[in-house]
């Protein structure tokens, strides 16, 4: 490559009225639990779509002395978690970390990590959409309003309706939630197994839709209510028996994959594994040591 | 001294036509009697005088143009039927004044037996008291049995017109008004007519009637004013 | 991996750090924050009252600053009294933040001066049933906060159960002034008090006050 | 026993679209026989305008196309919001609590008094429904934004509710799409019944409909009046629907009330010119 | 017809800078005070448009951007592009042309030259933009 | 071996990034120069510019290279870097009217004042591939530089004119064709989408600024879809211009207005023979549609002048949404961001093994409602045939 020297960016990337305004922003989110709150969002150089609202919060809030932990369908080691990782780290300089516990911010994609959040711990959720009346009311002015004026009515219909045709609630991800006993609010696409592990936490969650240009936020000790009926519950999605074939976890968020039989290419079997890698990780380490520990 | 029931004062009415170059004309004027409690009055003259038009600003589907028509009201005392507001003439229709034009004006899809006991329930009867009530006086304006339970849209003009006067005397008002009640009627049922007016005398209602049958009414008649 | 930034100034430093204290004061209304020094600022800026000198709150009129830039509009008050936007220290505040000034209706951040201009909180702008984040954020300078003599009981959202926490040395009607501001959520203000050692406490629109 | 039982008292009500000018006087209102002003294009559509509606009652308004009726009838149903005027609300469950004046509820509060206070149905089923739910969706609307939340009890009410409205309670999960005008009809007037309403706010409902099926439509909406005293505010360009359902009427031209009273006086003795010309008009 | 910074902004920079320069001889090293850049930044496109003459953000414009201070006076320089040397000049130009006493007036002789130049260009390209008119026999 | 967790993720990207330097430079040529891009790809370097939002020729093809062409990809690149850069101020406003034009036609008269003038333009030339380009060299280069000395002789007048020309629309305004232009110009300061999130419904600026920084293609196709029948368009092209817009600032110390060179752009307006907005007038006119872009965009300046006026005629009617999308304003504004809408796109191809598994189970009880629901009707058939049978 060329010997000219890289360009020096600012501390976090975005300029420092960027960043004042993000936190503006972050403040009323707090303030209005669950709201939407409309932000400038600025151009990333990562495509819109893959965590710019995210990016910004997280670089907004940084600190020099923050401890960073970035994970995208609970890996940390996924492509774009590496990429989201290694953009704050050149431009703030932190200390990064893959352990849940040793981190301050934890940027996230689709997951909250399976280990529970302490309250010196913030985590950013990245938000591919944010309105949850987007399925029956698309234009935004429009449903601006009906938040406004806590009309939700259609919103249930959508879940009634979603009881009558599929027998039960069928959403799978991105399950809508009222926060706080006033706004709907749509979770980020995490699964519903992360759902009420939002309600009273001790953590502070922010979420940041860069391209959708909102953020919104859930305080700790924050009531979450999943839209629900009284004789159709919510439910996650565990199943009774599912385990994790690497630490033999069953309490945990599980992805099944298919793993081919190398005897046999056209045979093979599905099994299920913990979709946060580094938990799982400490859990086999643990293991293992046991094992190891009476010879 | 008691007030009379109903009394007129110098009663005009006139229409303005505004379609026709806003022409006026004046059926009523200076008109004025008195109707007392369990009165029969008749007012009669030849046709086109008004004399409908002065039960129908009693009534007020018309407005008058001047003059006075105070009503002694059972719940309200006095009141002028030419200024009251459009509540309280509703509620005096409901309770105190009746009216009976010469067509029947019913609501279509509606069985004869629900028709007649219509102001019964209004006034607050339970349905199957009032259907007692109503099939009685269903009988007794001799009305088939088999078209009880029929809209009277199909019936014929003197069933009709039986049915149209049993309604209005059914709920027993202090007033009741009545406009040519006789007119196209058989001898049988000019009868019934009769029968119903005195019925409805010894029940206490007052009863204004307008006709030019002086021959079945004016004997009946214990007031009368011609016009 | 090459780092390939520019170690931010005093005043950025100061405006992050502070900044994270008032994301966890806002977050946990009651927990007592501490604003770090504003060594940028060596001068503390002070008005005329009645002809007396009134010293500003360095902690609180800099914390201020911190979340203000051209997009912002700003008004403060002291003693009851809307200051002048021509005054010195609106002046002052504008060189250093680029902030627009404002009347109070319009004001998106304000500072005041002392707890008496509390009586001003109900003329800021509460924002619109569809745009409440419109809405008003109040910085007060206050005597002194602290956890050990409490006079308030805190609920709502960010607080488990309740929070007891001591602001001290405030007009009578200071806790009413500021309970008036909530009464039409999601409309209302949300209000940052800071003492003169910097101890700050956040009480956002849904933080439910009542007395001890 | 003789306390007037208003629960609705409306009076000024006011909407224009435009700014206004100082000559908008000069050329708008019935006797100019127009509501937009030429100077200014200012459109009047609803001028100074009030009403009392009593507990039980069903008032008519009447008027051709662009007089400013379904404007004064959006008006109270909050979805238009009015320039000027006070609609004052006494609620008929609790009769001795002050009135409030609904046009200074926020939005919020405005929001929920429509749903739970009001019922609407509209010419277009459209306006009312949303056709992408089925019927029984579309009439559990109301009910669960006043927090029903058992989808049993939910659809045991709206099956009530379809066998009221005289709709076959089996066809609960089907489509708006295959029903008949008629019928939508039906559906709006149960989601509209759904919350127990103490107001019925009924806009041409009759107006794209067969005759026959009109008739149909009109004698459940008389069944519904008679059986549950409800309080109806009815907007009509037919006088025959007027006539048949409103015991009191009210005129409107160019957004200006012309005349009203009895509905059997405007009809039999019309005032204003222009009633004269609409009772004369009518078939 | 065409202002000074239209006309130095238009020139080549090589023969603006040596404007600056030949100005900068008359003064010592620290005569000149950098206040800010020069750096590289962005204006915003303010375009007025013709339907209803109210003006819109069209997109930003990368300019660089130099203030100083020549002898106490300020200089303001600033150009579209990444161009920190055009920059400078400018502003090396535009304080020396607001000092009291106008000591460098000589400078408007060659601005002179340079705006006819310019000109000249100008007109050489439209002619070629001409060259392609249609034109119309008008009967 | 069935892994679950990504490992390697950061080795793997790291080489895929060297992987796409070989690509580009693995047949040997000579790498591109900067200014060969900025000249000889002018289009190129014009749309990286305009829907990068901004204005940097030399920068804008470096994105086209680092890109290698894709037109998305080198808006993008300009588009973050903005980010990165201090806005100092806005520049002096400035009309169409200050262009020095290369090019300026009108469809709607033969002889406006001025004159039809093609510039450079492909418009007319017959599109068959050109193999003189394909070999050109130092000598076909001279030759065409020559040429270019006889146009201006051709072209040159002696009035000295330099290319400035009346506006098209002020000589249709003058014939009370089109709505006069307001009493009071419009002094409020412009929305300005970059530092405010855009909501609606929004002022004109914010609709203009949206549509300038546009994905060329997706404004052409609104526009296409609004003439071609989902709309009430009827567009005729009042004026086309293509030129040198003159920049001006305001000195920090004086406020006079101080030139910083010029920028390349094309202009258009459209009229459109909707003349319903009107109608409430007394005096039927024709509607109005702006368009702007920098570098030289033509098609991208007249969709984006169409959907002005599509836009505003919606409004005024009230209709949005009811005559084709392209005449809903949230719908095109949220819509037409190339860089929004690619980035979104591509991010499916991020993993989703977490959504996907949560919607798996979603559709195994959806399966199983079904696979329950038949079970129960055909008992309820069994049952009833029984019944009929005894």
């Amino acid at each position: 490559m060329s010997t000219t020297p890289e360009q020096l960016y600012n501390f976090g990337f975005i300029d420092e009225d960027s960043k004042r305004e993000v936190r503006r922003q972050i403040l009323k989110a707090i303030a209005l639990p669950g709201h939407q709150v409309p932000f400038a969002s600025r151009d990333l150089p990562i495509a819109r779509g893959w965590g710019t609202g995210g990016l910004q919060i997280t670089m907004a809030i940084i600190d020099a002395g923050d401890v960073l932990k970035v994970i995208d369908q609970g890996d940390d080691e996924s492509v774009n978690a590496v990429n989201l990782r290694r953009l704050l780290q050149r431009t703030t300089g932190v200390t990064t970390t893959v352990d849940t516990t040793a981190a301050s911010i934890i940027q996230t994609r689709h997951r909250i990590p399976e280990e529970p959040m302490r309250r010196d711990q913030i985590l950013v959720l990245q938000v591919p959409m944010v309105d949850p009346l987007r399925w029956v009311e698309p234009n935004l002015e429009r449903a601006t309003v009906m938040h406004g004026e806590s009309d939700y009515g259609r919103m249930w219909v959508y879940m009634y309706e979603s009881v009558v045709k599929a027998g039960d609630l069928r959403i799978a991800t991105q399950y809508p939630v009222i926060v706080a006993g006033r706004y709907m609010m749509d979770t980020t696409p995490i699964p519903r197994w992360d759902v009420m592990r939002l309600h009273n936490a001790e953590a502070l969650f922010l979420f940041g839709a860069g391209r959708e240009k909102r953020i919104y936020a859930v305080p700790p000790y924050t009531t979450i209510e999943p839209l629900q009926f009284e004789d159709f519950r919510f439910k996650t999605e565990f199943v009774a028996g599912q385990i994790c074939a690497r630490c033999g976890a069953q309490d945990t968020f599980l992805t099944s994959h298919f793993v081919v039989d190398p005897t046999n290419p056209a045979g093979g079997y599905w099994r299920t594994s913990c979709s946060d890698t580094s938990f799982c990780d400490k859990r086999v380490l643990v293991n293992t040591t046991n094992q190891e520990a009476p010879q | 001294m008691i007030a009379p029931l109903l009394q007129v004062n110098n009663l005009h009415k006139s229409f303005v036509l505004h379609l026709i170059d806003g022409r006026t004309i004046d059926p009523i004027q200076n008109v004025s009697f008195t109707v007392d409690s369990n009165q029969h009055f008749l007012l009669w003259g030849r046709s086109g005088i008004g004399k409908t038009s002065i039960l129908k600003c009693i009534y007020r589907s018309y407005l008058a143009s001047s003059g006075e028509i105070w009503f002694n009201s059972d719940q309200f005392g006095s009141v002028d039927m030419v200024q009251a507001d459009d509540s309280m003439v509703l509620k005096l229709r409901h309770r105190e004044i009746g009216y009976c034009s010469q067509f029947l004006k019913v609501l279509p899809r509606v069985a004869a037996l629900d028709v007649i006991t219509e102001p019964l329930v209004r006034q607050g009867m339970p349905e199957s008291a009032a259907h007692d009530i109503g099939r009685e006086w269903l009988s007794q304006l001799g009305i088939a049995q088999r078209l009880w339970h029929a809209s009277p849209v199909t019936f014929s003009g003197g069933e009709q017109q039986r049915i149209n006067l049993g309604r209005a005397f059914i709920a027993s008002p202090r007033l009741l008004l009545l406009d040519e009640p006789t007119a196209s009627l058989d001898a049988g049922s000019k009868q019934i007519v009769v029968e119903m007016i005195q019925r409805a005398q010894q029940r206490g209602t007052a009863v204004l009637t307008v006709s030019h049958d002086l021959d079945t009414l004016a004997k009946l008649a214990d007031g009368q004013l011609a016009l | 991996m090459t780092t390939t930034f520019q170690q931010p100034s005093l005043f950025e430093t100061f405006c992050t750090a502070t900044f994270r204290v008032l994301l966890d004061c806002m977050a946990r209304p009651g927990t007592i924050g501490q604003i770090p020094e504003p060594t940028m600022f060596p001068q503390i800026p002070t008005i005329a009252i009645d002809d007396q000198p009134m010293l500003a709150n360095r902690f609180a009129l800099t914390s201020c600053l911190s979340l203000l830039d051209q997009e912002t509009r700003f008004a403060q008050a002291a003693n009851n009294t809307w200051i002048d936007a021509q005054s010195d220290i609106n002046r002052w505040v504008q060189l250093r933040s680029n902030c627009r000034l404002s009347d109070a209706k319009n004001a998106l951040f304000v500072y005041l001066w002392d707890s008496a201009s509390s009586a001003l909180l109900h003329e800021l702008n509460q924002g619109t049933l569809t745009f409440p984040e419109q809405s008003c954020t109040a910085f007060i300078a206050v005597p002194e906060i602290n956890d050990t003599e409490p006079t308030w009981r805190l609920r709502g959202p960010g607080i488990d159960g309740h929070c007891d926490v001591g602001v001290h040395g405030v007009v009578t009607d200071f806790a009413q002034n500021i309970i008036a501001t909530r009464a039409h959520f999601p409309l209302g203000i949300d209000i940052v008090c800071i003492d003169t050692h910097g101890k700050c406490i956040a009480l956002p629109r849904t933080c439910q006050i009542s007395l001890n | 026993m003789t306390t007037p039982t208003w629960i609705l008292q409306a009076s000024g009500l006011n909407k224009q679209y435009g700014p206004g000018c100082p000559r908008c006087h000069q050329f708008t209102g019935p006797t100019h026989n127009n509501s937009q002003c030429p100077v200014c294009n200012t459109v009047y559509a609803c001028v100074d305008a009030g009403f009392t509606l009593h507990q039980g009652e069903v008032l008519g308004i009447v008027g051709e196309s662009g007089s400013g009726k379904s404007t004064l009838l959006q008006m109270v149903n909050l979805a238009t919001a009015a320039d000027r005027g006070h609609i004052w609300y006494r609620e008929p469950r609790t009769p001795d609590a002050e009135p409030v004046d609904l046009l200074q509820m926020d939005a919020y509060r405005s929001r929920h008094f429509r749903n739970d206070r009001l019922g609407i149905v509209y010419q277009r089923p459209e306006l009312g429904l949303n056709m992408r739910f089925t019927v029984g969706g579309n009439v559990a609307e109301k009910l669960l934004l006043a927090n029903w939340r058992h989808v049993g009890n939910i659809r045991a009410r709206i099956r009530e509710l379809m066998e009221q409205t005289e709709l076959p309670p089996e066809r609960i999960d089907d489509d708006p799409h295959t029903f008949s005008g008629g019928m939508l009809q039906r559906v709006q007037i149960a989601k509209a019944l759904s919350s127990s309403p103490s107001l019925l706010l009924l806009d041409e409902v009759t107006s794209g409909l067969d005759l026959s099926v009109q008739a149909r439509v009109l004698d459940l909406i008389r069944r519904i009046q008679w059986e549950q005293q409800m309080t109806m505010l009815l907007v009509s360009h037919d006088l025959g629907v007027i006539k048949q359902l409103a015991r009191r009427t009210i005129v409107m031209k160019n957004g200006h009330i012309v005349e009203s009273g009895l509905t059997d006086q405007i009809l039999e003795d019309p005032q204003h010119p222009y009633t004269q010309l609409l009772v004369s008009s009518a078939l | 017809m065409y202002t000074i910074s239209h006309i130095l902004s238009h020139s080549p920079v090589a023969t603006v800078t040596a404007l600056a320069e030949q100005v900068l001889q008359q003064y010592p090293a620290e005569a000149v005070t950098m206040i800010s850049g020069p750096r590289v930044a962005m204006v915003q496109l303010r375009m007025q448009e013709s339907v209803a003459n109210s003006v819109f953000n069209a997109g930003e414009i990368l300019v660089t951007e130099a203030r100083l201070e020549l002898n106490g006076t300020f200089g303001f320089g600033m150009i579209i592009g990444n161009d920190p040397t055009f920059a400078t000049a400018l502003a090396v130009i535009d304080a020396a042309l607001r000092l009291p006493g106008d000591p460098h007036a000589d400078l408007h002789t060659t601005i002179n030259i340079l705006g006819d130049q310019l000109s000249t260009n100008h007109q050489r390209q439209f002619a070629a933009a001409n060259s392609t008119k249609v034109e119309f026999d008008v009967f | 071996m069935g892994y679950i967790a990504a490992r390697g993720g950061t080795t793997a990207i790291l080489n895929a990034e060297q992987l796409v330097e070989y690509l580009r430079l693995q047949g040997g040529s000579t790498p591109l120069e900067l200014i060969q891009i900025r000249d000889q790809l002018r289009h190129a370097v014009g749309r990286a510019m305009n829907e990068g939002a901004l204005y940097a020729p030399m920068l804008a093809a470096l994105a086209v290279k680092q890109a290698e062409g894709d037109s998305i990809e080198a808006s993008f690149l300009l588009r973050a870097y903005r980010s990165t850069l201090s806005r100092i101020m806005p520049t002096l406003p400035i009309s169409g009217e200050a262009m020095r034009c290369m090019r300026r036609i009108s469809a709607s008269f033969k002889d406006i004042p001025g004159g039809q003038m093609l510039g450079p333009s492909q418009d007319y030339q017959i599109r068959l591939l050109n193999n003189l380009i394909a070999s050109e060299t130092a000598e076909s280069v001279t030759a065409v530089l020559a040429a270019y000395e006889l146009l201006v002789d051709a072209g040159m007048s002696a009035d000295g004119a330099i290319g400035h020309f009346p506006k098209v629309a002020d000589y249709m305004r003058q014939q009370q064709m089109i709505a006069p232009l307001p009493s009071e110009p419009d002094t409020s300061e412009p929305y300005d989408i970059t530092r405010t999130a855009i909501s609606f419904p929004c002022p004109r600026s914010a609709r203009l600024q949206s549509l300038a920084q546009g994905d060329t293609g997706c404004l052409l196709t609104y526009a296409y879809s609004s003439v071609r029948g989902y709309g009430d368009a009827h567009p005729t092209l009042a004026e086309l211009r293509f030129g040198y817009l003159p920049i001006q600032v305001a000195h920090p110390l004086t406020g006079e207005a101080i030139t910083i060179g010029e920028i390349s752009a094309t202009e258009c307006e459209i009229v459109s023979k909707a003349h319903s907005v009107a109608a409430k007038q007394s005096t039927p006119r024709f509607n109005l549609g702006y368009g702007f872009t920098f570098g030289h965009g033509e098609v991208k300046a007249i969709s984006m002048a169409i959907l002005d006026s599509v836009l505003t005629q919606a409004k005024a009617k009230g209709l949005s949404g009811e005559s084709g999308p392209a005449a809903n304003e949230e719908f095109v504004l949220l819509h037409s961001d190339g860089i929004e809408a690619s980035g979104f796109t591509a991010h499916y191809k991020l993993p989703h093994y977490v959504t996907f598994e949560a919607d798996l189970k979603v559709l195994d009880r959806a399966r199983e409602h079904t696979a329950t629901q038949s079970q129960t009707r055909l008992q309820e058939i069994a049952t009833r045939t029984q019944e009929a049978s005894a």
